[in-house]
């Protein structure tokens, strides 16, 4: 079996007291695009509408466009051959590198690269939004008080992580 | 300027591209002769006032949509 | 004739101060009619009254000006002058510009501080260079000067560049016009103004046109905030409104219009002696006499009328300033604003007659409105004297969209808001 | 010489701390809280600056961002900073500038006495002759007599930072009604943003020493700091407002480190959803003879540096004045023991001010005001003229023209201050809804009510001005040297509305951009043309409010992360087989490789023998995928290609070429149908996002009835190119299960096979004209795909070949790319109208038929062979017939070059007038740039295998 190499093999996580900036590996990403109500047959619940995630058993389910949603799995996840039959389906898994910024600087490292409100109160556990940072399109979803995953672009991943990673200079110990 | 993605909510104006025109009436697929598609692509009323016109939400959900922009003062939204 | 300017005229005043300067040119009021009328008095539609009366003795002219004289582009402009086109038309127009200006002090009387200070170009790949080659071979073959630098000799002219190894795109050459250059933009539309009052032409500001007078299919004057004026001719030279004015004609356009913004430094001591521009973000930048560095980029890419910029757009020229020019970091800006473009699908003008008999367009011109100035204003005053295009300006009709004849020079497609 | 002592106690310095500074070399002390100017007048300095034109001696005039006259380096390589905006630091190096040898005895000087020569505009009357180029002779020396400071050819060592931040209730202004308005909207609990571009809060207030209101603003700081939502930026200035309450403020921060990361100044960026302006108001000078003399300075500016920073003029103190607000500083410096003498313009002077300064014994002349100044780099005698024509002795002249609001901000947005007669100043013209603003920038001079102190009616006599001619330079703008003279000639010439004056006389452009100056000009400009000030018109505020570092916009967006990198899923690997890497577009590609040779010119050529013989692997990862699915995919390629994909069959791959609506090729590349409903579609590298939002525009907007979903894939699969005669053996070791037989795999066909449990797709394409095969593969699997080629195919001595050579390969096979698809070419230029479907439909089909894209001499694509030894073909070389003469625009130009492996030959494509009709004609390729004019041959543009047996093997 041919081994699996990330976009971020090559660089080393920062990390300090305040502040982590890695990549969290091991996901799988399935696009489904079609009416919400052929693709719930077969997905079970879905979320309705863009910018809150909806955790279901262990996936989690993204709105992404008027008819298209994201689901995110563990790494061996294979729901496409279910969804094949209601939507038209697109694995993803490869096309987006998933980085993870932990701590409580976390928010104002987001506020440098993206104009977004990142204020604890408007971006809550759940919510996501995609939006740019450094130029290049990102699905930024908040999955903890103060953790965030940020899907990049695979091509792009080491130019946004060295961006974010330069943004947390000032957060080092 | 903060444009309105009717799917992700208001944004900022980096993330978005502009389309143009969206008053014009593109010829259907297979008609119109070469003046008409002369007219459609290359004549533009532009407007000093309320604009109707396309932006793709290219940062964001990349969702084509149409605003009215007054072009006299980029305020969005009001009557086209 | 005026009273000359010159450093004896100068010391003289200077030994009798209480003998003031006669005005620069007269506040005229509208006549009831004219052979010929042009709207609009930016730098256009002053080249061409003058141009008007200097080559074609047509001096019963009038300028119509919504405002002041100079308060449109011309005076928002970066003040660049070249002759650097590689499509046949664009090529010979803008070098015959070239030439005007530069006897266009001596010809007005007038120091426009014509400073042809040489235009490099930077490349930043090898395909760029080939372009940039065609360009230069082309300039060439027109009797245009320009020379391909490697990256050796860029250094050599530019030593403030980043050459470093952090630079996102390394330099790989460029090309040089050493006949390119700036001039005091105000100046040429003061100076022609002044220059076109001596020989008779009425320049009437704080002036609106509100409609034309039609008689069928032919103008023959136009209705104003100050009356109504009749004219053998009427020209519009209103970059920036131009679909607006045609409009009131019943003219619809091949034009958007967008904001272009510019922006300039504090001054300081001379550190740039050439204009540096880059092709890969039409990022420009020259330093004024004055001191200060005057720079822009792309246009905003939305059309509008106001002349407030976006700031994403003042972003993305700042960082090609440092990132190209690492010591502007520190200098500080003093200000910003934004002049309304007529932005055409492939990026060239129009100068030429229209569909209404003796109503002629001047317009379209995107990013080189100002360095086009003398030859629009030469051009034009030959279309409207003669009621025929000229064969510098044959090129820029109102029909070649329809007939498939696009001035496309930089290859990017026919896009008003992509130019 | 001094002018000034330092208090032994009051103001709100700290004596305790004294902080160490340089000023042209010399080590001096001041105290922590100090501004450098007021450490520097502290220590006996008053001349500080030369003037921009005349170089005349100026001292401080002010004690803010107004300041026109006191600009230093600071540091060495930061030009024409305010003393007077500089805070105090230790180890702080300041120089004067713009004069030689020193500030102090300036040989510039003697421009002064040329004066009358430099009126408004006097160079466009001048340095025209002898000659028609003469300016260029002159020019240079104006160069270096212009600009202020120098800045150094080194990059900026700082670090600066961009935030977005959002808030419901931005305060501009930590004035009295600045931080009242604040601390109303906390209670309301709102988030607020509250920006004060001091390095304390409390605006005009820290120029009181009134104890009530010094507790006043204690308590509504300590309150504001009570609120978690409440965000208080000090040394802030908001410098811009743009559209949507975007407002762009500039935070400096003391503590910065560029080492730890810690950014010199940040740029927020804050979207308020409704703004108060509390911007307050600055004074106006009065202009009079000398009125620029060290020593002379606004009447406020005197106050602060007494209130603030502990500073008393030595002896006696003029104040000139024409309303009520100079008395307070003149009662201030009676209470510290100056002798004050007070010339107010007016006649009748509220009795209150009257009675307090005759009890603190202040010698008033009504209906009076300075005619001139004595003393050149210092103030030694003010000559007082209107009714009363005295001559006073005194170290300092302190003047208050009158106040004016600063609207800079509030008029960012469009909305033109209008005059407002009461205050004989500007006000906010109009405001938009979410917009307000209080205090003096509304012409209210009165504390907010909560302070319980009684109203006062404003009184001011407007006066623009000299009350009496005195023998010296009446000056408007400081900084540029413009004096009420040079606003008469202007207007003699008829140079009349305020922007013609600004530009003429150069007034209101310096660092300070007028805050001083421009209602002065624009008054004394009105009354010239016998205007009410509101007719003769306003002038134009633009941002930013002050200087704003350029580095400070650009942040962090500099250098390596000016633009981001893209790299292909290839990129280590290309790395570890000893790739150089050239930036093609964002895209890092691999160039060449170390194997065939260490400049690309050699290199280049070796990869292309390796594939034309043997078999090389490429990376491809970076051509545009898009996965297309739906029941109308079909019908939607089918409309967006000139050629038909209707009838594709499944398995079977497509070159399509895309046109824009105007006719001219947008695209083109390879489209794959995998199955009834789900097409496999590339697009070159340089257009893959161009093409994406283009189908998405069509399908979102247009084609709504097609059900068709598109989706990028460019970044999901990696690929690699494995071409030449032993492609298909390479591709069975690597794949020992799969049936790749000509049979199964034939030329443009595809096969999706899984080896070793991964799932990767063969396509039979080739771009090179060999036997070839593309293998796309999930990304990151790339890597290790591409090694286990290398490894298993090494017998056949397989080696990965760069973007030169793949792009040399092409041209020998007459591939279109790069050059030739440059948005300027048709369907027909390129030598592929025959593509075209004749019945069906496509986009671009009408306006391609336009009358010139269809005449016959359109410049269209041919081949090109050197026929001269020695000789080298080069892009961008102009194409002539050999009966040409060698000038205008040719015939055509030369878009892409190679060496040829197979005809050992320069080769290149290029567009020709007419095209292959002129095919086996001599041409010249003219290259003048190096005075070449070179023989070729118009040949096809396909060099090699024109029947394409090789592909097909």
């Amino acid at each position: 079996m041919l081994d699996r190499r990330s976009a971020l093999a090559s660089v080393t996580p920062y990390k300090s007291a305040q502040l982590q900036l890695g990549e969290a590996r091991g996901f799988s990403l399935l696009q489904v695009a079609g009416d919400a109500k052929s693709v719930a047959k077969v997905a079970g619940k879905l979320p309705t509408r863009i910018g809150v995630a909806l955790k279901s058993d262990n996936r989690t389910i993204m709105k992404t466009g008027p008819n298209q949603f994201w689901f995110v799995g563990a790494d061996n996840d294979d729901l496409a051959g279910a969804m094949r039959e209601a939507a038209v389906v697109t694995p993803l898994s490869h096309s987006r590198t998933r980085i993870f910024l932990e701590g409580t600087p976390a928010r104002t490292v987001l506020a440098k690269s993206a104009p977004l409100d990142f204020h604890p109160n408007v971006f809550k556990p759940h919510m996501f939004a995609m939006t740019g940072i450094h130029h290049t399109p990102v699905l930024v979803h908040c999955v903890g008080a103060n953790r965030f995953e940020i899907y990049a672009l695979r091509t792009f991943a080491l130019s946004v992580f060295e961006w974010l990673a330069d943004a947390a200079l000032e957060f080092t110990d | 300027m903060r444009i309105p993605c009717p799917h992700c909510g208001e944004r900022d104006v980096s993330e978005f591209r502009y389309g143009g025109d969206a008053t014009k009436q593109r010829p259907k697929h297979s008609e119109g002769d070469l003046k008409t598609w002369h007219d459609y692509y290359f004549l533009f009323d532009n407007p000093k006032g309320p604009h109707l016109e396309y932006w793709q939400h290219v940062l964001g959900c990349r969702q084509w949509f149409s605003i009215t922009r007054n072009t006299a003062t980029n305020v969005i939204g009001g009557e086209a | 004739m005026f009273k000359p300017y010159s450093a004896l005229a100068l010391a003289r005043h200077a030994l009798s101060p209480d003998r003031p300067w006669p005005r620069a040119w007269r506040a005229a009021t509208p006549k009831s009619s004219y052979d010929a009328i042009i709207i609009g008095g930016g730098g256009h539609g002053l080249a061409t009254a003058y141009y008007l009366a200097r080559n074609h003795g047509l001096t019963n002219v009038a300028v119509i000006e919504r405002a002041y004289i100079g308060s449109g582009n011309v005076g928002r402009n970066t003040t660049l002058i070249r002759s650097n086109y590689v499509i046949d038309g664009n090529t010979q127009f803008f070098e015959h510009s070239l030439k005007l200006w530069e006897g266009l002090s001596h010809e007005l009387n007038f120091n426009c501080m014509v400073s042809q200070r040489g235009q490099v170009v930077l490349a930043t790949s090898p395909v760029q260079m080939d372009v940039y080659a065609r360009r230069g071979n082309i300039m060439r073959l027109n009797g245009i000067d320009a020379e391909l630098l490697d990256r050796g000799q860029v250094m050599k002219l530019l030593p403030y560049l980043d050459y470093s190894a952090h630079a996102r795109w390394p330099i790989w050459g460029g090309i040089i016009q050493d006949r390119a250059g700036t001039v005091r933009h105000d100046a040429v539309a003061w100076g022609y103004a002044r220059a076109a009052d001596s020989l008779g032409v009425d320049i009437i500001e704080n002036c609106e046109v509100t409609g034309f007078v039609m008689d069928g299919e032919t103008a023959v004057g136009v209705e104003t905030s100050r009356g109504r004026i009749l004219a053998g001719k009427v020209g519009m030279a209103v970059a920036g409104h131009s679909s607006h004015v045609a409009k009131m004609a019943g003219l619809r356009l091949p034009i958007e219009s967008h904001i272009l913004q510019a922006f300039v430094t504090e001054p300081v001591k001379p550190m740039v002696n050439h204009v540096v521009s880059w092709g890969a973000e039409l990022f420009y930048l020259s330093q004024s006499d004055k001191g200060g560095m005057v720079f822009g980029g792309h246009i905003d890419g939305f059309n509008t009328y106001t002349q407030r910029g976006q700031f994403p757009r003042i972003q993305t020229v700042a960082e090609c300033a440092v990132s190209l020019l690492p010591f502007m970091s520190k200098l500080r800006l003093l200000r910003h604003w934004g002049g309304i473009m007529d932005m055409t699908p492939d990026g060239s003008p129009f100068i030429c007659r229209t569909k209404i008999r003796n109503l002629y367009f001047n317009g379209g011109w995107c990013y080189q409105g100002f360095k086009a100035t003398p030859a629009s204003g030469w051009t034009f005053a030959h279309t409207m004297a003669h009621d025929e295009e000229h064969a510098l300006n044959r090129a820029y009709s109102l029909d070649r969209f329809e007939k498939g004849r696009e001035l496309d020079d930089y290859g990017i497609g026919n896009w008003t808001y992509k130019q | 010489m001094s002018t000034f002592r330092r208090l032994a106690k009051g103001g709100r310095i700290d004596r305790t701390k004294s902080v160490g500074f340089t000023y042209n070399g010399k080590a001096l002390t001041g105290f922590a809280g100090d501004t450098l100017a007021s450490a520097l007048l502290a220590n006996g300095t008053t001349l500080m600056a030369r003037s921009f034109k005349y170089h005349r001696p100026r001292g401080v005039v002010s004690a803010g961002v107004e300041e026109p006259n006191a600009l230093m380096t600071i540091g060495g390589n930061e030009p024409n900073i305010p003393a007077t905006t500089v805070e105090l630091v230790e180890g702080l190096q300041a120089a004067t500038q713009n004069a030689w040898p020193s500030v102090n005895y300036d040989v510039m000087a003697v421009n002064s006495l040329a004066a009358p020569l430099f009126q408004s505009g006097f160079y466009y009357k001048t340095f025209m002759g002898p000659f028609r180029k003469s300016w260029m002779f002159y020019e240079p020396f104006i160069r270096r007599a212009a600009g202020l400071g120098k800045i150094r050819d080194e990059p900026d060592a700082s670090r600066y930072d961009t935030l977005h931040d959002f808030c419901d209730v931005l305060v501009v202004g930590s004035g009295p009604h600045g931080l009242s308005a604040a601390v109303k909207a906390a209670r309301t609990g709102a988030r607020v943003t509250l920006v004060e571009q001091d390095s304390k809060l409390g605006g005009s207030l820290l120029s009181e020493q009134n104890r009530e209101w010094e507790s006043w603003r204690n308590n509504q700081v300590n309150e504001l700091l009570t609120f978690s939502d409440v965000k208080i930026r000090t040394r802030t200035t908001a410098q811009g407002l743009y559209d949507d309450n975007l407002v762009v403020l500039q935070q400096r921060h003391i503590d910065h480190d560029a080492s730890k990361g810690k950014p010199r100044q940040t740029l927020v960026l804050l979207r308020a959803k409704s703004i108060v302006f509390a911007t307050g108001s600055l004074e106006r000078p009065l202009v009079f003879s000398n009125n620029d003399r060290p020593g002379v300075m606004l009447a406020s500016a005197l106050r602060t540096y007494l209130n603030r920073y502990g500073l008393a003029p030595l002896q006696r103190t003029v104040i000139a004045t024409n309303n009520d607000s100079a008395y307070f500083t003149a009662f201030d410096l009676a209470e510290a023991g100056v002798a004050v003498t007070i010339a107010d313009l007016r006649r009748e002077i509220p009795s209150d001010l009257l009675s307090r300064a005759a009890m603190l014994g202040l010698g008033i002349f009504p209906a009076s005001g300075v005619a001139d100044v004595e003393g050149a780099k210092q103030v030694k005698r003010v000559q007082l003229g209107g009714a009363h024509s005295a001559s006073i002795d005194c170290d300092v002249l302190a003047m208050s023209g009158g106040w004016s609001p600063t609207v800079h901000l509030t008029s960012h947005g469009g909305v033109k201050p209008v005059y407002d007669a009461r205050i004989a100043a500007f006000v906010p013209g109009a405001f938009a809804a979410s917009h307000s603003a209080v205090g003096a920038v509304m012409g209210d001079f009165d504390w907010p009510a909560e302070m319980g102190m009684p109203k006062r009616p404003y009184k001011i006599l407007p006066s623009w001005v000299p009350v009496a001619k005195g023998r010296g330079k009446a000056f408007v703008d400081f900084q540029s040297d413009v004096t009420v003279k040079d606003i008469t000639s202007a207007h003699d010439e008829g140079y009349v509305s305020v922007e013609h004056l600004k530009r003429y006389a150069t007034l209101g452009m310096g660092t300070d951009q007028g805050k001083t100056s421009n209602i002065n000009a624009l008054a004394i400009m009105a009354n010239l043309r016998e205007l009410p000030i509101e007719e003769a018109g306003t002038t134009t505020f633009r941002p930013p409010y002050t200087g704003l570092a350029i580095g400070a916009i650009a942040g962090r967006t500099i250098g390596h992360h000016f633009r981001p990198t893209r790299l292909s899923p290839l990129h280590e690997v290309n790395k570890a087989h000893g790739a150089t890497f050239i930036e093609a577009g964002l895209w890092l590609r691999a160039w060449y490789y170390a194997w065939a040779g260490n400049t690309p010119e050699t290199a280049y050529v070796k990869e292309m023998e390796l594939v034309r013989q043997g078999v090389g692997i490429a990376d491809v990862s970076t051509l545009g995928k898009i996965d297309v699915q739906g029941p109308d995919a079909a019908e939607f390629l089918n409309r967006v290609y000139v050629n038909g994909f209707a009838k594709l069959p499944v398995g079977r791959a497509r070159y399509g070429v895309m046109l824009n609506d105007d006719g001219v090729v947008l695209d083109d590349g390879t489209t794959t149908r995998i199955s009834d409903e789900q097409f496999y579609l590339t697009t070159t590298t340089a257009q893959a996002g161009e093409v994406m939002s283009w189908l998405e525009y069509l399908l979102q907007v247009h084609w709504t009835e097609l059900k068709v979903h598109v989706t990028s894939l460019t970044d999901e699969w990696g690929a690699m190119a494995i071409s030449g005669p032993k492609s298909r053996q390479a591709l069975q070791l690597a794949f020992p299960g799969a049936d790749i037989s000509n049979e199964n795999l034939p030329y443009m066909g595809c096969l999706d096979v899984l080896a070793n449990g991964l799932r990767v797709r063969l396509l039979r394409l080739s771009f090179s004209g060999e036997l070839a095969y593309e293998v796309h593969v999930p990304a990151d699997f790339a890597g290790a795909l591409w090694e286990h080629f290398l490894k298993v195919a090494e017998p056949l001595g397989i080696k990965p070949y760069g973007l030169e050579a793949l792009a040399s390969l092409r041209i020998e096979k007459g591939h279109v790319a790069g050059l030739e698809l440059d948005h300027r070419n048709t369907l027909d230029d390129l030598g592929l109208g025959r593509m075209a479907g004749k019945e069906k439909a496509y986009i671009g089909r009408e306006l391609r038929m336009r009358e010139a894209y269809q005449a016959p001499d359109r410049w269209s694509l041919v081949g090109i062979e050197l026929m001269e030894e020695g000789a080298k073909l080069r892009g961008g070389a102009i194409l002539f017939s050999t009966g040409d003469e060698i000038k205008g625009h040719g015939r055509g130009y030369i878009t892409s070059v190679t060496w040829s492996t197979e005809l050992k030959k320069f080769i290149a494509l290029g567009l020709y007038q007419g095209g292959l009709k002129h095919e086996g004609e001599d041409i010249i390729c003219a290259y003048p740039l190096k005075g070449e004019n070179v023989k070729a041959r118009i040949v096809s543009p396909h060099f090699i295998d024109r029947e394409g047996s090789r592909l097909n093997a």
